[in-house]
């Protein structure tokens, strides 16, 4: 017991929870953009592993980090064209396009990363986003350090759930997206073309997904290598539908997956005799429970997944 | 009188199809235009050009003189054409506001102004008339309630010019009737308006001008004063179109029997113990406003949901089983009352559909596996014996128009020989020649022998066809008259929820046994 | 631009649409090459030679193709009811993983071969079915989507597998390394070809496309399962049985993935790790989309994405360019293959 | 003319062990000894297939690892008597031409724990290992020892990340060790470094120097060297020689196949002094540090 509130009180663990929510906020709500425009993204997993290769490697060569994060979010903007084309101008099938752009996108990054990084020992490093204390509320005696010591992408991620939240429920622009969403036909009817609405949205979601596997490579860590993201974009998805689509819980489940990953890891290293599996798995099945309590209130877009053609019946 | 609007030489071709052919219509300020056709006479498509929703490949559109680039909603729109579409086009988990303000405002503003939203709602709400809570979520919202959101979010963009297509075609006698007097009450304020319907006496009551369209072109205008109803009939379908008679009832044994019923509706309403019987060789009219219980009603005789109390008995017998196959073994032949959601399967082919829900039988399958050549076979019957026009047997269904796939529907169903019909609003949105064909199928049937329960919003529909008629109100049923005794005054009791005059009449002359 | 749709498309389109991806995804990958300073015609040579140049070659494309195969046809079958099953991957290392169980029950080393070899088969295809039905469950009793339930449970199936292989039924003779007990001798599937990898394992996956294409064009189930997942609506109308044909099709798909699991591992490899898989179950996803869910075009797109595999994976090989080539243009292939199948169902028009 | 060599690694090659390999065919390649062609990331179901291409196109040596693939490996090298094999692997050769050898800097890293367990002000030290298979075990205990015998009141903190190769995962596994009071890690993983050097606590490095990438924070490392097996393995394969045989020995200390570094300014003398005492007895095979393959508790 006394166990649990070691871990439970220390100022790491929650610190830790911050900086692992992190990429996991960032995918969210790319997904969530995404998925609130009716398209299902499947491509993240394979754009934030670009994002993480192109923001690194504009890193390496010279560029300063916030350069980094735009040509991450930049990256992931041009595979989101690529989904938004695919998907929302032919329509065709948004399982098996973004399934596919995550095996491309991933081995294109694993291809240009050995072309730019021919060999190495251990992986290059660039010098990455060091924790920003925030004047004065950082000395602020335990949430001080936990909020307010992270580095910047994190008060970004935390600034960028406002800001969706914002956008979707109280300017026009939101209010469209939800509607494609929701009834495309409707928004066709209104004058305005939910084609290059969902390409355009889905190009904002991704730049986000970009974001996020440039964090991994920019402030969790300071190197890039293959199979880096290592399923988080999969989590994405299924945090959206914990979050009910909404920013404000995307927020919330970020934090509670990234708490159960960030426990586990210290649970492991004083409890025994209990295969490390075991607590690998705890965040995934906690996933699974979620979304069955969960499921009863959700309000799915209606439009998702569902193609829409121009004069098409 | 001012010209607002002018359709010059319009011609679309969809393939090899040519949806509109060198059409030209015009509307005065304050006109209400009706557009008249068969299915797939090229309305819609007419209409849609029009709101630049498709492009024409020949021809103009000028809106107050200005012609409006082609293709562009928006351009409709900012030029003051408004459109309420043949399906709604709204979504339902947003509120009315959201749903009517959506891209009224620049795009790139950094704040809706919802409040002015709603206050501009509520004005344009009150001044004509439109009844809507605001912040309501439209799938909590009634058809007629989300007709009435649709008109408002075309007078919000401030639309001058109202395009409405088939605005009746899902709402009931009085929500129509409320609906027309709206409408001239805005032409009256100087809007101009053109409407579809295929339903003849709203055209003669409420427009003052009728445009007639045939496989794409227009082949008559008459000033509303100056035709009637049959005129109209003829020169939509180019031929004298009536609706059969019906001949006098020779009703036989208790065919179908519901015994205080009970039945929590899935998604409808409830059935609050309802009892009836149907005859061999009559049918019985189930009248009733939407939202009473019809939808459950014919669920229940359908084989989708057992009843949760009470009994349903067929040919005065408890089913062994409750579900559609032991319903259609038994005699029962269904007509859905939404033919493309749950009458047919859009992207299966037609013989798929014509023989799905009776693929167990031995006709159509042995062992599990199906038997094609009989089942394209019998398709192929259908197809011919009930005149189902552009279906191939092998071609998807969803390109056959709705009074053709009504007919295969009426097909499938009949070749069976059920001994009890069950047809839920089986002429909706169906053209007047379509509807003769309907009508005089049922009647077939019922003079076969069948034992016919018709669901309708149709006064006219049930009071032709049905020997005795019964209102559903809130889950209940009322006392059957018979229905030479009908008249629209005595239904629109019933259906209120009035019944002494019922019982009365029931009283006095019961119609053989009840 | 819009889209209209061909109701019938035309022959030489279907014939020339495919031809056309191949060279576009060739095109943009020769790209790829030439930056990575190799000869782009030297490359394409030695990808048809890899894939099919060889003995050797030949024999690793069909037994890349047999794994696929399975997968696809999965996927084909549960998307055809629109059940979103994206936990092929999970159900693929489930079957594996029962097949290794299976066989650490020591009566089962005594059983004659052929009998060991379908109970094998049986168990693994169960083991699939089971870990596709909890999803499927948890659909219809909470409504809770497939989609994402399913895609959560691979990555459960694959610590389930590593826990097991590091705990249970680790093998005692593997030096620690984390790999199951291999599966016995009697429940190897034989060899096609001496001195290469390929297995009995083809002829099953082909006798499956077969199958599963017989099942769903010509049978009662076929038909009902396609009406339950067209329009739910109308086909419970017409009196088809929801539940009961999600749970037939779910059993068909799981039992499917988790088949190629145990095929592959009494195929090829002899016991469970948790690298059995290069990711076949996802892709299997995109292989049924290309065959558009047709269980023979499976078969052709299976082949199709495990030449490309094989064929530039030998390439980068034999030019020393990052082996990731190959992905890139099995990826690359089956985007460009995705539009080439649209535009044979649908003419740009303005 | 330089003999062609092929090199099969199933992880990408910045992955430490892989590096190790790499660096010495790559170095091998630029002296002109051999033609170094490589693939990576290749998985259990490719390695197989790699093996045979290599083998058909001509190479005389392939160098890789069979841990997750022993018995294919077998098969396939059965099936190219002429090519010689040389497997990282726990298992015994087999044939004539297929070696293997092991990673055994197991005595470095006791030497490490060494000064470790002299160093720790907390009395608690931490290990970040991959997977418990032997090799990583027998490290992690060699660590473990070394510490406990400086110190034997120090606590020992060990966990496994579940994968080989997941930097970010190894670095939240590092902080969570100093959470719970690690004040020196071991990272038989890389990125455990990284969690030391962001929290200004000290690290000890495996297999590779991490003290230039790290410096400040890791201050010695348990170095391993392949070169040696290469050279031995080439010499047998150019001569005639089997090289059906284990190799492993190279791997030793005495053998020069691994060895502990440290930076002379960041230990304490006389921890130095101790550890350095104990290194020679194992030179001298005076002293056998414990070779332990079970699971660290
Ligand atoms: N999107 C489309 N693609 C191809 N053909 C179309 C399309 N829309 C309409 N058509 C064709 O245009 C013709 C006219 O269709 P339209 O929808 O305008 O008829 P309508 O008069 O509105 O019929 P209804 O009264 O049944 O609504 C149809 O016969 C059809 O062949
Ligand atoms: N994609 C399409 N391609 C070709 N023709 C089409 C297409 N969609 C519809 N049509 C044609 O359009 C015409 C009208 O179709 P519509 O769906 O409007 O039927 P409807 O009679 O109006 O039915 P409803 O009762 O739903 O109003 C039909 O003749 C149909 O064949
Ligand atoms: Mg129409
Ligand atoms: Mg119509």
């Amino acid at each position: 017991m006394s166990l649990l509130f070691d871990i439970l009180s220390s100022v790491g663990m929650w610190e830790a929870v911050l900086r692992i929510a992190t990429p996991l906020i960032f995918g969210t709500l790319g997904v969530l953009l995404c998925e609130r425009v009716g398209v299902l993204n499947l491509g993240i997993e394979g754009i934030m592993t670009f994002g993480a290769m192109v923001g690194w490697l504009t890193v390496y060569s010279g560029g300063n980090l916030w350069l980094g994060l735009l040509a991450a979010a930049a990256g992931g903007a041009l595979f989101g064209l690529l989904h938004g084309v695919l998907t929302a101008l032919l329509g065709l099938s948004q399982h098996v396009t973004g399934l596919g752009i995550t095996l491309f996108a991933s081995s294109f990054s694993y291809f240009v990363f050995r072309l730019a990084v021919p060999t190495a020992s251990s992986p290059p490093t660039v010098e990455p986003f060091r924790a920003y204390p925030v004047p004065v509320l950082s000395e602020i005696p335990f949430l001080g350090p936990v909020l307010f010591n992270q580095t910047a992408p994190t008060y970004l991620a935390l600034g960028l759930v406002a800001v969706l939240a914002y956008v979707l429920y109280r300017t026009p622009l939101g209010l469209a997206i939800r509607m494609t969403g929701e009834n495309p036909h409707a928004v066709d009817a209104q004058g305005i073309d939910p084609i290059r609405l969902r390409i355009g949205t889905i190009m904002a979601g991704s730049a986000l997904m970009g974001v996020g596997g440039a964090f991994l490579t920019l402030a969790a860590f300071n190197s890039f290598f293959p199979t880096m993201v290592q399923g988080r974009g999969w989590i994405c998805v299924a945090l959206v539908v914990f979050a009910l689509w909404q920013p404000g819980r995307a927020l919330l489940g970020a934090l509670l997956f990234a708490f159960f990953d960030a426990f586990q890891l210290r649970l492991q290293t004083v409890v025994d005799g209990v295969p490390y599996q075991l607590f690998l798995m705890l965040p995934y099945v906690l996933s699974i429970v979620a979304l069955i309590v969960m499921a009863r209130r959700a309000r799915v877009p209606q439009a998702l997944m569902q193609p829409y053609r121009r004069g098409e019946r | 009188m001012t010209r607002v609007l002018e359709l010059e030489h319009i011609t679309k071709r969809f393939g090899t199809v040519t949806a509109n052919e060198d059409v030209s219509l015009h509307l005065e300020q304050g006109e209400i235009v009706a557009l008249l056709g068969e299915n797939g006479a090229g309305k819609t498509t007419l209409m849609s050009i029009l709101f630049g929703h498709y492009t024409a490949d020949v021809g103009t559109v000028r809106v107050n003189g200005a012609e409006l680039p082609p293709g562009k909603s928006r351009a409709a729109i900012r030029a003051g054409v408004g459109m309420v579409h043949q399906h709604f086009a709204l979504a339902p988990n947003l509120s009315v506001l959201e749903n009517v303000m959506t891209g009224t405002e620049p795009l790139w503003k950094l704040r809706s102004d919802r409040a002015a939203g709603r206050a501009k709602l509520l004005e344009l709400s009150q001044r004509f008339g439109l009844a809507v809570d605001p912040e309501a979520r439209i799938a909590d919202l009634s058809v007629g309630e989300c007709q009435r959101v649709e008109i408002l979010k075309a007078l919000y963009n401030d639309a001058e010019v109202l395009i409405l297509d088939e605005p009746t075609a899902v709402l009931t006698a009085q929500e129509a009737e409320s609906l027309f007097a709206t409408l001239r009450e805005m032409a009256a304020k100087g809007l101009s308006l053109i409407f579809i319907s295929h339903k003849l006496h709203e055209v003669m009551s409420a427009s003052d001008r009728v445009v007639v369209l045939r496989a794409g072109k227009v082949v008559a205008e008459r000033a509303t004063k100056a035709t009637s109803k049959e005129e109209l009939a003829e020169l939509m379908v180019g031929r004298a179109v009536k609706r059969p008679e019906r001949p006098p009832a020779r009703p036989g044994a208790v065919l179908l029997e519901a015994v205080d019923v009970t039945l929590g509706g899935k998604g409808g309403a409830s059935l609050l113990g309802i009892s009836f019987k149907l005859h061999a060789g009559e049918t019985l009219g189930i009248i009733g406003v939407s939202g009473n219980g019809q939808t459950t009603l014919a669920g229940l005789v359908s084989g989708l949901y057992p009843p949760d109390g009470g009994a349903l008995l067929v040919k005065g017998q408890t089913p062994a089983r409750h579900d559609v196959p032991h319903a259609i073994a038994a005699g029962i032949g269904r007509i859905p009352e939404d033919r493309n959601v749950e009458g047919t399967i859009g992207d299966m082919s037609t013989w798929e559909n014509a023989v799905l829900e009776r693929i167990w039988s031995p006709e159509f399958s042995s062992r599990g596996v199906v038997k094609r050549a009989a089942s394209k076979a019998a398709t192929e019957a259908i197809l011919r014996d009930y005149d189902v026009r552009g279906a191939t047997v092998d071609g998807r269904i969803r390109l056959l128009s709705g009074g053709n796939m009504q007919k295969l529907i009426l097909g499938r169903v009949l070749t069976a020989g059920p001994d009890i019909l069950v047809a839920a609003q089986p002429s909706r949105g169906l053209d007047e020649g379509a509807i003769a064909g309907v009508h005089e199928r049922l009647l077939d049937a019922r003079g076969r022998g069948a034992g016919v329960l018709l669901i309708s919003e149709d006064l006219d529909e049930v009071i032709a066809l049905s020997d005795r008629i019964r209102a559903i109100v809130g889950g209940r049923l009322s006392p059957a008259i018979p229905a030479e005794r009908a008249n629209a005054q005595l239904l629109g009791l019933m259906m209120a929820g009035d019944w002494s005059a019922a019982e009365q009449i029931e009283a006095e002359a019961p119609p053989h046994e009840i | 631009m819009r889209f209209e749709r061909r109701e019938h498309p035309s022959t030489t389109l279907n014939l020339l649409a495919p031809l056309g991806a191949v060279l576009a995804a060739l095109i943009v990958a020769g790209l790829l090459i030439a930056i990575a300073g190799a000869n782009v015609f030297e490359a394409y040579g030695l990808i048809l030679k890899g894939a099919f140049g060889s003995r050797l070659g030949f024999s690793e494309t069909l037994t890349r193709a047999t794994p696929l195969i399975l997968t696809g046809l999965a996927a084909a079958v549960a998307f055809r009811a629109r059940l979103w099953n994206i936990g092929a991957e999970g159900q693929f290392y489930v079957g594996a993983l029962a097949v290794a169980a299976f066989g650490m029950i020591p009566a089962v080393a005594g059983l004659p071969a052929p009998l060991a070899i379908v109970l094998c088969l049986g168990v693994g295809a169960v083991a699939g079915m089971i870990l596709l039905l909890l999803p499927l469950g948890l659909r219809l009793k909470f409504g809770v989507d497939e989609v994402v339930t399913s895609l959560l449970l691979n990555f459960i199936a694959v610590l389930f597998v590593s826990m097991m292989i590091e705990g249970a039924m680790k093998d005692p003779l593997a030096f620690g390394w984390p790999q199951s007990v291999p599966v016995p001798d009697n429940a190897v599937l034989p060899k096609l070809m001496a001195r290469t990898r390929l297995h009995a394992g083809l002829l099953i996956a082909l006798a499956m496309a077969v199958a599963v294409w017989w099942l769903q064009a010509r049978t009662v189930f076929g038909m009902r399962a396609r009406a339950a997942g067209l329009s739910p609506r109308a086909a419970a109308f017409a009196g088809v049985p929801l539940g009961r044909t999600l749970v037939a099709v779910a059993c068909l798909s799981g039992g499917l993935a988790g088949l190629a699991g145990a095929i592959e591992v009494m195929g090829v490899k002899g016991y469970v790790t948790t690298d059995l898989s290069p990711s076949y179950g996802y892709s299997g996803i995109v292989i049924a989309m290309l065959a558009n869910l047709n269980p023979i075009g499976v078969i052709g797109a299976a082949l199709f994405s495990a030449v490309m595999f094989v064929g530039a994976d030998s390439m980068s090989r034999a030019l020393g360019i990052p082996s990731y080539i190959a992905d890139v243009t099995v990826a690359l292939s089956l985007l460009t293959m995705l539009v080439a199948l649209f535009l044979t169902q649908y003419r740009i028009s303005r | 003319a330089p003999v062609k060599v092929a090199g099969i690694h199933a992880s990408p090659v910045e992955n430490a062990w892989n590096s190790v390999l790499h660096a010495a065919m790559v170095a091998a390649d630029a002296e002109g000894a051999i033609e170094y062609s490589f693939s990576e990331g290749v998985s259990g179901t490719d390695y197989p297939r790699a093996m045979r291409e290599y083998a058909e196109a001509g190479n005389v040596l392939i160098v890789g690892e069979s841990y997750a693939v022993e018995r294919e490996a077998r098969t396939v090298a059965a099936d190219y008597p002429d090519t010689a094999f040389l497997m990282g692997s726990s298992g015994e050769a087999s044939g004539d031409n297929f070696g293997v050898y092991g990673t055994w800097n197991w005595e470095a890293a006791y030497l490490g724990g060494m000064l470790a367990g002299a160093m720790t002000k907390t009395g608690t030290v931490g290990s970040v290992g991959a997977i418990p298979i032997p090799e990583v075990n027998m490290l992690i205990n060699g660590f473990a020892a070394g510490v406990k015998a400086v110190n034997p009141e120090a606590k020992h903190l060990v966990s496994f990340i579940g994968t080989f190769f997941d930097p970010p995962k190894a670095r939240e596994a590092g902080l969570a060790q100093i959470d719970s009071g690690a004040d020196i890690l071991f990272g038989e993983r890389i990125g455990t470094a990284d969690a030391a050097q962001e929290r200004g606590i000290k690290a000890i490095g495996s297999l590779i120097d991490y003290t230039p990438r790290y410096p400040k924070t890791v201050f010695a490392n348990a170095l391993w060297s392949f070169r040696p097996l290469l050279n031995a393995a080439l010499a047998d394969a150019a001569s005639g020689n089997p090289v059906g045989k284990n190799y492993t020995p190279l791997s030793l200390m005495k053998d020069g196949g691994s060895d502990i570094s440290y930076v002379e300014a960041e230990v304490p003398a006389e921890a130095v002094a101790k550890m350095l005492e104990v290194r020679a007895a194992i030179m001298a095979g005076e002293f056998e540090v414990p070779r332990n393959f079970d699971e660290p508790a």
